[in-house]
């Protein structure tokens, strides 16, 4: 890894911390448990480490790491997504902005 | 790294991001995960086809991926709504500990004397990383009743931690700087084990969304250490992404609940000292409470009823018989409206979460400033399973835990109605004098129990 | 420049496409004229080019091009900041949210 | 280029962003240019010291810096603020035209056949910073009444503009693939210079506004693109942020006027019909017209006036005349508020800066949305030099050009007053129904005649 490789991760961390912060600033309470959740879900990213790791594993040791690292990684994407996903599951249909005009109205008025 | 796999990281990176811009709108926030879980699937399938596996590292990665897919999935579909959040701990738990086991078997290939460019982030990755694996676990056994959820305390208990990270910092000092040989990464992971233990100990249970927040933070930057370490850009952007939004995100949390992030970390806070409160409280105050029948009849006759629904709710699984009642009211030509404070309920969004089950229509669910100023023209503030969320002391005791948290107007309300199950106070452990008000009235008892009886008693009056 | 740098800057380019727009999502109308013109000041980082062109300029054709990009550069960047302080001066001191506590109130209400 | 000055780019690239944060939001706009200027500084200062000058290059550096410094200074300090819009578009012009100066030196000194990866940007920001200089200047002409204001127009110029545009696609096409002379950038440049020219002709004056941004952010890319020829990674996050925020403030402009921007740059709207208009309408309608004393009686004797200014009040420089009114109404107990429409005058913002330089405090001034719900609770709303922004039209006549822009409800004062020179129609050339309304007394005049004259009507009282 050279200066001008590592100065270039850098400067992309930082610009991701930019983004990170801008877009989360937004966000309203009712989401802040889904978005807890579906950020869990994406630094899962870590199964493409753990793969990498685990693709040229050797000796037991590396084995043996590699297997753990692909398990629980494996496990924070896929469970990460699916629970994200079955709670969101649950705001859908909530907002039928357009849908409601043709269902009749709802009677919240009375 | 060929220019086909880095333009596929750079594909799963945009969609990471545009998941996460859709993720923080209601609207579009299901579409948002699935543009993400699509990124991931992007950038698992450009990295795997140019990797040269070895024998063992084909059946590693195929046995891991088959162990831990049923795992995550069924996990994930069977966990109950009201457990998610510990759900999520255990999924960010294994997700910072698959960064520190990456960091150290990469440390281990390069041998001794890393450079530091490889060293600084991969220490920082296994103890952030180990950190956040040990301490979700904790979190996970509070939520979960496997521990108990109250605050886990002991003399001297900040030093102890203090010290814990002290001898981290030095020993990853001494990593870096001077030691040779890779095993003494062993020490370093240990120590950031038990640092998670000792620091998510003393949290109440309640506050764990806050801190399983933070632990999801610190996975990101460990997974974009990681990153670093390997050179692996879509690392380092999906990993900084969820570090900064995690952070920003933790501190809306606490901000919701009307406390500073350190309050909730070191204030051991959150014990419920419920038996002596209500105790002490009664003293002197009187208490009016009804039947099911008088309170029906009052919100069968009533032209306005606003639904204040609590922890409690949550708790008795009442979701269908409060949607049964608001029907039944509406029936009968009275209006009924939602108020969902930001921190009703033990985890954000919760009461949305939980009403969304039970079908409410999203256009009842009113937030605290669209409805605050609507009480004072309502009949009856039925509030049910809610405590600190109503309690005037956040207004007017300054020497409250809870004061300066936003609260709904209850107490403007015609008449209020507690239902609940004793007079103990709720999350916070303080009294609330609104259940002593001259137009309050206490329907004691489980909420869901109550809230049948009390359809009952509409559909009679 | 080499595939893997030219990668780098167009990973850059992308980040900085998404922190552009986020940041701006956010806008009240009124602040449309000055953060045109910041961004106008902000775009002046040409001068860097400029000074990077004009340095090394031998023949004619170099210091006549180097000389026009150096003068439209400064222009743009000087300017830029002036105008838009200019135009910005005149905001301050109308929310003093916590000075105003402290002189007599307006009379606004009457 | 050493580690230290790609560290002060990064520092000075994070000083641009956090400058942009600060300028969209009002209260650290100021503060937010200033943060940008210093990043521009940390990333000259960088660059300079480390250059190895030719004789020649220092001179000229030194030459254009002393040249370029004064006429920035100058005219920006000098510039009347009604007149900022066109200062901006110079600014941005000369921003244009040296990234494709920038471009055609590079491209020169790299000589035949340069790599793809440096001929597709340097053509990409010949082009477009061509464009955006000829361009820029024909917006300020139009704004400074060098040229007509009015769209220029003839038959058949959308397809000698798009003509051009497929011109100068072909020729870039032919110059990255084939040629082998640099020379040949030179009817690029002049190609892009005449459409720039072109395709800023038929727009109209009052649309300036949203061409400037447009143009801002064309410099912006075209600067990115010069990043990435010379690898520099400071003009491509400077120029990539002006590019991506320059392209949504121009959709947000053209949105809060309540058009497409396709509709801005290629309807060629903007033709004051003043004359036929006012003539037509007048028939067989009438109009009722007032005296300054009739008015200033009427105002002082008011519980709540809301003033709504508009482009006529900052063509009479009557700002301090109007917040002199206002003292005087404030003095006697009139309740005073000014509302805001996102876009009264003719750039965003300018009401506000327009009252600002006469002092009025910032929480008189209510945005539209603010104030909208007060009006029919209003004794006068007083229509000074504004037309189109509170002309019903917007809201019940389909065909109009301003159909569906939402307007300030004036009309449901008890009283309105307008004060206008004329029955002409505002920026939109159409008539306005208000003005014939029975609850409407005109009060014809220069709008700072007319407020100086109600000052003293209002003393009278
Ligand atoms: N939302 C979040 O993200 C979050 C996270 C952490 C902490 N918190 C905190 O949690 C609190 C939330 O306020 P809240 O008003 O929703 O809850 P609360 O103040 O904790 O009160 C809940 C009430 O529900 C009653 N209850 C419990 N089980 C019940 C049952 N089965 N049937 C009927 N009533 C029952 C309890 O009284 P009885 O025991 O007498 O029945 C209790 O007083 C706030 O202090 C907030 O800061 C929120
Ligand atoms: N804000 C922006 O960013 C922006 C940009 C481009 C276009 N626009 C457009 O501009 C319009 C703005 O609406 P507006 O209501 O502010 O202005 P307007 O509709 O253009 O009306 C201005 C009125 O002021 C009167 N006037 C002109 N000079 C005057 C003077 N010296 N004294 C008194 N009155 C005078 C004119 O009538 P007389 O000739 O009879 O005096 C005219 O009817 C909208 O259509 C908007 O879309 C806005």
């Amino acid at each position: 890894m050279n200066d001008s490789s590592l100065l270039n991760e850098f400067t992309i961390f930082v610009l991701a911390i930019f983004i990170g912060f801008e877009v989360i600033s937004k966000v309203p309470t009712i989401l802040h448990t889904p978005l807890m959740s579906g950020t869990n879900a994406i630094h899962g990213i870590i199964l493409v480490g753990a793969i990498l790791i685990a693709a040229t594993a050797r000796d037991p040791l590396q084995i043996v790491l590699g297997l753990v690292a692909v398990i629980l990684a494996t496990i924070n994407v896929v469970g990460g997504f699916v629970v994200t996903d079955r709670m969101l599951e649950m705001f859908k249909g909530r907002q039928p902005a357009k849908p409601a005009e043709k269902t009749p109205p709802e009677k919240t008025a009375g | 790294m060929t220019v086909w796999v880095s333009l596929a990281y750079l594909v799963a990176a945009v969609l990471f991001i545009l998941g996460l811009i859709e993720l923080s709108s209601p609207k579009s926030a299901r579409r948002g995960n699935q543009v993400a879980a699509v990124g991931m699937v992007i950038a698992l399938g450009a990295t795997i086809p140019l990797l040269h596996f070895t024998a063992a590292g084909i059946i590693i990665t195929i046995i891991g991926i088959l162990i831990g897919v049923p795992i995550g999935a069924i996990g994930a579909r069977q966990v109950k709504m009201t457990a998610i959040p510990q759900m999520v701990a255990l999924f960010n738990g294994v997700g910072g500990g698959a960064a520190a086991v990456v960091a150290v078997s990469e440390l281990l290939l390069k041998g001794s004397h890393p450079a530091f460019a490889v060293a600084f982030p991969s220490v920082f990755s296994i103890v952030i990383g180990s950190v956040s694996f040990a301490g979700s676990l904790i979190a996970f056994s509070k939520l979960q009743a496997l521990l108990t959820g109250t605050p886990i305390t002991y003399p001297g208990q900040q030093i102890v931690n203090g010290v814990l990270a002290l001898a981290i910092v030095a020993l990853s000092v001494y990593l870096i700087a001077v030691a040779s040989t890779p095993i003494i990464f062993v020490p370093l992971l240990i120590l950031g084990l038990v640092l998670g233990v000792a620091f998510v100990l003393p949290i109440g249970g309640a506050d764990m969304p806050v801190v399983i927040s933070m632990l999801n933070a610190f996975t990101g930057l460990a997974v974009a250490a990681s990153g670093f370490v390997l050179g692996n850009f879509a690392l380092i952007v999906a990993g900084t992404l969820v570090g900064a939004s995690g952070t920003l995100l933790t501190k809306l949390m606490s901000d919701a609940m009307g406390r500073s992030l350190g309050n909730v970390l070191f204030g051991a806070f959150g014990t419920v000292t419920a038996g002596p409160a209500g105790a002490t409280s009664a003293e002197g105050k009187s208490v009016r409470s009804g039947t099911p029948e008088d309170i029906g009849t009052l919100l069968a006759y009533s032209r306005k009823v606003i639904i204040v629904p609590g922890y409690g709710l949550a708790v008795a699984q009442g979701q269908h018989a409060v949607k049964e009642l608001a029907d039944e009211l509406e029936k009968r030509g009275v209006e009924v409206e939602y108020a969902i404070h930001p921190v009703a309920g033990r985890m954000p969004g919760h009461m949305n979460v939980l009403l969304a089950e039970a079908n409410v229509p999203y256009e009842q669910l009113k937030e605290m400033d669209q409805i605050n100023d609507e009480f004072k023209s309502t009949d009856v503030a039925l509030v049910v399973g809610a405590n600190d969320v109503v309690n005037p002391a956040a207004e007017n005791s300054p020497g409250s835990p809870i004061y300066g948290m936003p609260i709904l107007n209850a107490d403007q309300a015609k008449n209020i109605v507690f239902m609940k199950r004793s007079m103990r106070p709720g999350f916070a452990g303080i009294d609330n004098e609104l259940l002593y008000d001259p137009k309050t009235v206490m329907l004691f008892g489980d909420a869901k129990d109550s809230l049948m009886k009390l359809v009952a008693a509409v559909k009679a009056a």
